[in-house]
């Protein structure tokens, strides 16, 4: 690994070779987090860019840094947010389509000005010479950390203790939901539903017919309609929901066909899958 | 190569980030460019470190990266209130701060 | 060191003022109390500065000095000259008078619910006191911060007097009383915040300016007077002259000076008798007062050059006050434009740079609030009698009521300057100190005595004379506390007219120290009569 | 003896400030207080003229310097008195009739609740008036002439009910104040010439000063005692008046204030002789207004507001004779005198008449009341003989000398002067002997008022028929001894100068012709209203009468341009002040309100419109950064 460390103005042809692939899809992922649809798309490209990312730091000589970016951020931050998009991602499916007047050009103007003028800045900042990071890295990167953390930087290190407990806590205090009364017995809630007057049998189970047990699998209602009532409300609101009547219909009808070629006898019209599945 | 580009990479990436919070409506969204901004400049920290020739800049990207995973701690807690309030992860429904 | 009089004497009424707005809601009459005593005792603190002080001594004495915010060289420094002095015992007499005068002003309603949390009374004596405190310490301060800091303070105060406790008196009635009398008190915090705003920047500049010319900046005034003695600051022409204006500005609106007058008719029209008083007999000579200590001390040549333009609008306010003051319907907005005419006059006394005119002027500073005082406070009396403040509806007042009439007409009679009365000593000296370097000016500025006297023997024969007019006939005539309050005005009015000279000689050494700062000396006569 | 000067002025002083500050239970003496005070100043003066009479010509004045009053830098202004034989004269006219008028008011004020009040004023005046004569410098004879002018307004005023006396008094003040204007300025432009105000070095070195600055100085001084002698232009308010009571016209308006001009003007002779232009207006003035009050005089038919009428024109007759200069002032001094004795008798006269006549005071309502008020009759006809210049009454020595002077002036102003002075003595005789015929000869022509109650004329009672009397003793023998071997003449020759003027008539010849103007003029007024019966109501006259009635149009000249111009400048100023300086303000306000107002949309409430202002912002930051390292 030192050889990365090594360079000083200029880097191994290596490390630039990896640069320039890596670079090019670091930033499809950025724009792949900003540009995709679906919440999860942009979580994954984030993921993505991230790890390339830890690849540069470790190709910088740090070492502690791009481990810690692989565990800590690409395995705990964006896991985080993966399991909000599972608790909030019903409307994960957001349009692009812009509300804001004007929103879209201000932020294209600025983001690009923005960029132009910090890249601009980095042009004529005088930064051709590096000093690489070989002595300082010399009695081992993370040995080198741990003493400047514990020495120089203890004041703040302790203060980003307190942070993270204060952030835990807020965010329980957020997140817990206060119950306030007590919880309802299965007596009161049978009550309740026979109060309401509305769905009062339990609801129909998904994936009849022997051949489906699938969750995702609406039950049949005996004129052989779909019950969505069958499926769980959230595969129901993100129109995952797998309809199979048609085919069950079709097989239904392959069946009795065969059958009556058995019986010499003529087979009785089939109704249409869609008359079927209306 | 110049490790200058790492740099103008950083640049690039924040500022993909920034127009990212500009243009998605998606709350999570918006926290992950967030995210993309924050990693930028620790790219950028590093290759400092690295011009520099010592370990502040990494340290201070640890920093960073510690500090970013409070945010995200609470920033996500409070995206799930709101969902819970009104059922809707857009940053334009809560517009309470009008006049 | 010894012992701070000064300072006591500016935190007597601050203390005072707490201790009024604590007393209970309930007991009224207590706090009423508390504020007449406290500043009674005040008033016998400040005369015991007058005492204290030796005319001829020192320039300024009594003096404390204490570093405060050493970065900026902000030292909370106080000291008096003669005319700080004599301003400093003008605030002090007043105040009990006012406060005895308002004594029912800010009692609450009847229809108003009675068990409220807001407690106008307390807070109306409060108020004041804390404005006589801001007040007294501006006379004091020789830092131009500190000075800064207390004149815009007391800004508060007064916006909430203003506001918040004007005479029902309105001919349309309560609800457009309560909306003239915010937009009164806005338009006066509006103008005096301008104003000030403008002056800080020049208090920043000078504090640059010092700390460019001295090596450390500084704001004291004394520091900056014997730096410039020994020629160790001397400002460029041009940064004086920005300095001056700045300066100046914020004291022409405080004063108030043509064209930025027009707040002082709304603020005194529909704010209470008292707080009348006190916005014009006090709170302005604060402008004026600070004209003759820091402008001409702090930038003399700018002074100088400024003279001829500040000279023509101190004449145009002394006509156009007079002759607006003719033109009133409105008793207290008439003495409101009259006011505005004085300081014409005391301005114009300031700039003519003659040892007659800046004596004249000062005098004229504690003489007019005398006077204006008594003239308001029996016109008060008479508003409060009928409900209204229109001239129309007053007539033949003398005959139910003899004796305000007498205390009306006396008071009238200081104002157009009757010679006797105090007023006309310094009115006259202002216009020989004019009239001896500028004559075209003060023959220009006579005419406002002949205005004078027609606005306000106008005003008595409209209000007191003749028939008396339907609502006048039940009128009550000056009870004791009323008497009270106006006889010790008019003895003093009297007393200054005979024999100013006590007060002559206080303030005769200040200015002739100005007039050496400024580089001024008396235009010679034209032949020397042997005396 | 000179600490007593300072008492002339401090006893009715004094009086005033118990009288105006006792309250009511002085109501029962305090006419007598006012009184007695107005008489121990009286006695003063006597003590002191005899010590003074006891001492030689030179050395007779007295000063008494009691504190300094308003030191500053070279502006000494003293509480000093002086008190020579020209103050000593008016002290005594002044105290002497201020305190027969003082008794008159005793009775004649009987029935109005306000008497105390009316004393205190009375002593107000007597005391600023004295102050007037005896203060040492123009500064402090300044208060005594504005404090004169108070108490005039005061009394004028002093029927404050009826609006026309408010007005009047109003008026008389302001008039007054234009006059002291005049007064004023003519102070500071000595203090800026001589350094000082005080008689003596003013007077002193008046020779030194620049003709220019003396003339200046002058007629800042006959500006003053326009005003305060009702001379043209500043003579409209004496008539009105004349809405005060009848003892304050004549102390007042008739004997003692209004001569104050006279007084200012001789005393200030050393001003006036270094400066002719001056005494040219002082003449002209002087002349010009003796023609107008005689002229006035003759139309009028209110008593008061004729005799109100002779009383400018006689002061018209001093003033003329102050700006002859030497040859003059003594002269003028003297008809001032007794002028006080005449027409303070005249007045008290017409006000015995108005006491009897329930306060009528139209002529053309009178007639043949010599048979009701004989002592009346006979007072007020000693004082018309005396004015009018009857050969050996007071009228005829002083005014005849006058004549001399004014013809003695030499040239052809002494011509116009003396033609000018000898019509005044015609039409005087005229409008005198109108006053005299219309009132107390005739058939009477007085009938029952609205309510009906007949007036039935009677004699006044004791407290007002011994002052008369005292007068008319004075309006006799007063010219006489004073003339007797010029005794006033080497009285008053010490302070003012006296030079004998070489006339180009002799005194002979114009006595003589006195005596035909006089004849002329009573013959005929006897034949217009002696001869013919007097219509009760005024005929239309012709249009110099009705002219003269209206004050020669004076009065409407000052309301059409003064008050009219006044109002409508004071009515557009407060319009402009309200919408122009007070609107310019306003408009920024809104213009700032209206501003914000656009702003706060930007306050749209979307996180994300924030975040691209922040972004924005940070790229001007970032480019000023730049820019900065740039250059």
């Amino acid at each position: 690994m030192s050889t990365f460390a090594a360079a000083a103005s200029t880097t191994s042809t290596g490390e630039a070779f990896q640069f320039w692939v890596l670079a090019v899809v670091a930033v499809l992922g950025a724009l792949g987090t900003v540009l995709s649809k679906k919440t999860v798309h942009s979580a994954l490209c984030l993921a993505g860019t991230m790890i390339i990312l830890a690849v540069f730091y470790l190709a910088q000589g740090a070492y502690f840094l791009g481990v810690v970016q692989i565990v800590v951020y690409t395995g705990a931050i964006m896991m985080l947010f993966l399991f909000v998009v599972m608790l909030v991602g019903i409307t994960a499916a957001d349009s692009l389509k812009e509300t804001l007047k004007g929103q879209r050009w201000l932020a294209a103007g600025c983001g690009l000005g923005f960029g132009i003028l910090l890249i601009a800045g980095i042009g004529n900042a005088s930064l051709d010479t590096f000093a690489g990071l070989g002595q300082a890295n010399a009695g081992g990167n993370v040995e080198g950390l741990a003493r400047l953390i514990f020495t120089k930087y203890v004041w703040a290190f302790e203060i980003t203790g307190a942070l993270l407990i204060t952030a835990v806590v807020g965010a329980m205090v957020l997140t817990h939901r206060e119950r306030t009364e007590e919880r309802s017995t299965q007596r009161e809630l049978s009550i309740a539903r026979v109060r309401a007057g509305t769905q009062v049998p339990p609801l129909p189970a998904p994936g009849v017919y022997a051949r489906h047990n699938a969750v995702d699998v609406p039950g049949l209602l005996p004129d052989g309609t779909t019950s969505d009532l069958s499926v769980s409300a959230t595969l129901r609101d993100r129109g995952q929901i797998r309809d199979v009547s048609n085919e069950a219909l079709a097989d239904l009808a392959e069946l009795e066909q065969r059958s009556e070629s058995w019986l010499e006898r003529s087979a009785p019209e089939v109704t249409a899958p869609e008359e079927a599945s209306k | 190569m110049n490790p200058v580009n790492y740099l103008y990479l950083a640049a690039l990436l924040f500022t993909i980030g920034a127009a990212g919070v500009l243009i998605r409506r998606n709350a999570i969204i918006v926290f992950m460019c967030v995210e993309l901004m924050l990693n930028a400049c620790n790219l950028a920290f590093v290759t400092f470190s690295r011009m520099h020739g010592n370990l502040d800049g990494q340290i201070i990207a640890f920093f960073t990266m510690v500090v970013a995973a409070a945010e995200v701690v609470v920033g996500l807690a409070i995206i799930v209130t709101m969902f819970r309030s009104r059922h809707s992860a857009s940053v334009d429904d809560a517009n309470l701060m009008k006049l | 060191m010894s012992f701070p009089l000064l300072t006591v004497t500016a935190a007597l009424p601050a203390v005072g003022a707490i201790a009024t707005a604590a007393v209970p809601a309930a007991k009224r009459t207590v706090a009423k109390w508390s504020a007449l005593g406290f500043s009674v005792a005040t008033f016998v603190l400040a005369v015991i500065v007058l005492v204290r002080f030796e005319p001829g001594g020192e320039r300024y004495q009594l003096t404390e000095s204490h570093a405060w915010i050493k970065d900026f060289g902000v030292r909370y420094e106080l000291g008096v000259d003669g005319i700080g002095v004599s301003l400093v015992a003008l605030t002090a007499l007043l105040i009990p008078f006012i406060i005895a005068a308002g004594w029912h002003d800010a009692d609450p309603l009847e229809d108003k619910n009675p068990n409220r949390r807001w407690r106008p009374t307390q807070g109306f004596f409060a108020l004041i006191l804390a404005v006589e405190a801001m007040v007294v310490v501006s006379f004091e301060a020789t830092d131009v911060f500190l000075f800064y800091i207390f004149f815009e303070a007391m800004l508060i105060p007064m916006y909430f007097l203003i506001g918040g406790f004007g005479d029902q008196a309105h001919e349309h009635g309560d609800d457009e009383a309560a909306k003239q009398r915010s937009y009164a008190a806005v338009k006066f915090l509006l103008y005096n915040l301008v104003g000030g705003l403008v002056m800080l920047a020049a208090v920043i500049g000078l504090y640059a300016a010092s700390a460019d010319q001295l090596g450390h900046g500084t704001f004291s005034l004394q520091e900056i007077l014997q730096a410039r003695a020994a020629g160790k600051f001397d400002l460029a022409s041009s940064t004086e002259r920005w300095l001056f204006l700045g300066f100046f500005f914020a004291f022409a609106v405080k004063a108030p000076l043509w064209p930025l007058h027009t707040w002082l008719p709304n603020a005194m029209g529909e704010s209470t008798a008292p707080v009348a008083v006190l916005i014009t007999a006090v709170v302005d000579k604060v402008g004026t007062f600070a004209m003759l200590r820091y402008c001409l001390q702090l930038f003399p040549e700018a002074s100088k050059w400024a003279t001829p333009v500040i000279l023509v609008l101190a004449v145009i306010s002394i006509i156009y006050g007079a002759l607006l003051a003719v033109g009133q319907r409105d008793i207290k907005r008439l003495i409101a434009y009259a006011s505005i005419s004085h300081f014409g006059f005391i301005i114009m006394g300031i700039f003519a740079m003659t040892t007659q005119g800046q004596s004249g002027a000062a005098l004229y500073m504690v003489n007019h609030g005398i006077s204006t005082a008594a003239l308001l406070l029996v016109a008060g009396f008479l508003i409060s009698r009928r409900g209204s403040r229109l001239i129309a509806d007053f007539g033949g007042v003398q005959k139910v009521a003899p004796v305000l009439a007498g205390t009306f007409l006396i008071g009238g009679l200081a104002t157009l300057s009757l010679p006797g009365l105090a007023p006309f000593v310094s009115e006259f000296l202002v216009l020989v100190g004019t009239f001896s370097r500028y004559p075209a000016l003060g023959i220009i500025a006579t005419v406002g005595i002949v205005l004078a006297a027609l606005y306000v023997l106008v005003l008595y024969q409209r209000t007191m004379t003749g028939p008396v007019k339907a609502g006048v006939e039940g009128m009550k005539d000056l009870k004791v506390r009323e008497i009270a309050v106006v006889a010790p005005l008019i003895a003093l009015l009297l007393f200054l007219g005979v024999y100013p000279k006590p007060l002559t000689d206080i303030v005769n050494p200040a200015v002739g120290q100005t007039l050496s700062d400024v580089h001024k000396t008396d235009p010679k006569p034209a032949l020397e009569a042997t005396k | 003896m000179e600490n007593l000067i300072g008492l002339l002025v401090a006893v009715p002083l004094l009086g005033a400030a118990i009288l105006l500050t006792g309250g009511r239970r002085l109501d029962r003496i305090g006419h007598w207080l006012g009184t007695i005070l107005a008489a121990v100043s009286f006695g003063i003066g006597a003590v002191l003229f005899f010590d003074m009479l006891g001492k030689s010509g030179e050395d007779r004045a007295m000063y008494s310097h009691l504190f300094s009053w308003v030191p500053v830098g070279g502006f000494q202004a003293d509480i000093g008195f002086q008190l020579d034989q020209l103050s000593m004269t008016f002290v005594l006219l002044i105290s002497g009739v201020g305190t027969l008028i003082h008794i008159y008011s005793i009775g004649y004020m009987e029935h109005d609740e306000r008497r105390r009040r009316f004393f205190g004023y009375l002593n107000l005046f007597v005391a600023a008036m004295l102050l007037l004569v005896i203060a040492d410098n123009y500064f402090l004879l300044y208060v005594g002439w504005e404090g004169v002018g108070l108490a005039s307004y005061l009394l004028i005023g002093f029927w404050q009910n009826k609006p026309s006396a408010a007005t009047a008094a109003k008026k008389a003040f302001l008039v007054n104040r234009v006059g002291d204007v005049g007064l004023s300025i003519a102070i500071m432009l000595m203090f800026t010439t001589f350094g000082t105000f005080s008689f003596q070095p003013v007077l002193a070195h008046a020779g030194d000063a620049s003709e220019g600055k003396l003339t200046a100085i002058g007629l800042m001084l006959l500006l003053a005692a326009c005003g305060k002698s009702a001379q043209v232009p500043l003579q409209s308010w004496l008539g009105d008046a004349m809405e005060g009571p009848t003892p304050v016209s004549a102390l007042i308006h008739a004997a003692t204030m209004v001569t104050a001009g006279v007084y200012l003007i001789t005393r200030s002779g050393a001003i006036f002789n270094g400066a002719p232009d001056a005494q040219v207006a002082v003449v002209t003035v002087g002349a010009v207004t003796l023609l107008f009050g005689a002229i006035v005089g003759c139309a009028k038919d209110d008593i008061k507001k004729a005799l109100a009428g002779s009383t400018m024109s006689q002061i018209g007759y001093m003033i003329m004779a102050a700006g002859l200069g030497p040859i003059g002032y003594v002269f003028a001094i003297m008809h001032l005198v007794t002028h006080g004795f005449f027409k303070a008798g005249l007045f008290l006269g017409a006000g015995s008449v108005m006491h009897g006549m329930n306060d009528e005071v139209d002529m053309r309502k009178y007639g043949g009341l010599r048979t009701y008020m004989p002592v009346t009759f006979i007072t007020f006809g000693l004082g018309y003989l005396a004015i009018i210049g009857f050969p050996g009454l007071s009228g005829f020595f002083s005014k005849d000398k006058i004549i001399e002077a004014a013809f003695a002036k030499g040239g052809t102003e002494g011509w116009i002067l003396g033609g000018a002075a000898l019509l005044g003595a015609a039409i005087t005789a005229f409008y005198m002997t109108r006053v005299m015929l219309m009132t107390f000869f005739g058939e009477k022509r007085w009938e029952a008022d609205a309510e009906g109650h007949e007036p039935h004329p009677h004699e006044s009672p004791k407290s007002m028929t011994i002052p008369m009397i005292v007068l008319a003793f004075g309006s006799v023998f007063a010219g006489g001894l004073f003339s007797l071997n010029s005794s006033f003449l080497k009285w008053l020759e010490p302070v003012t100068g006296h030079e004998e003027g070489h006339s180009p008539l002799s005194a002979t010849t114009v006595t003589a012709g006195t005596m035909v103007v006089l004849v002329i003029g009573v013959a005929l007024a006897w034949l217009m209203y002696g001869r013919r019966a007097v219509p009760a109501v005024a005929p239309r006259g012709s249009l110099l009468t009705r002219a003269a009635r209206r004050d020669l149009l004076q009065d409407d000249f000052n309301h059409v341009v003064l008050v009219r111009g006044g109002e409508h400048l004071t009515r557009s100023l407060v319009y402009l002040d309200h919408s122009l300086v007070d609107g310019a303000v306003n408009g920024t306000a809104a213009g700032v309100g209206g501003l914000s107002g656009r702003m706060r949309k930007l306050q749209n409430g979307y996180v994300r419109s924030y975040a691209v202002s922040m972004l924005g912002g940070t790229a001007v930051l970032i480019a000023a950064t730049l820019l900065m390292r740039a250059v």
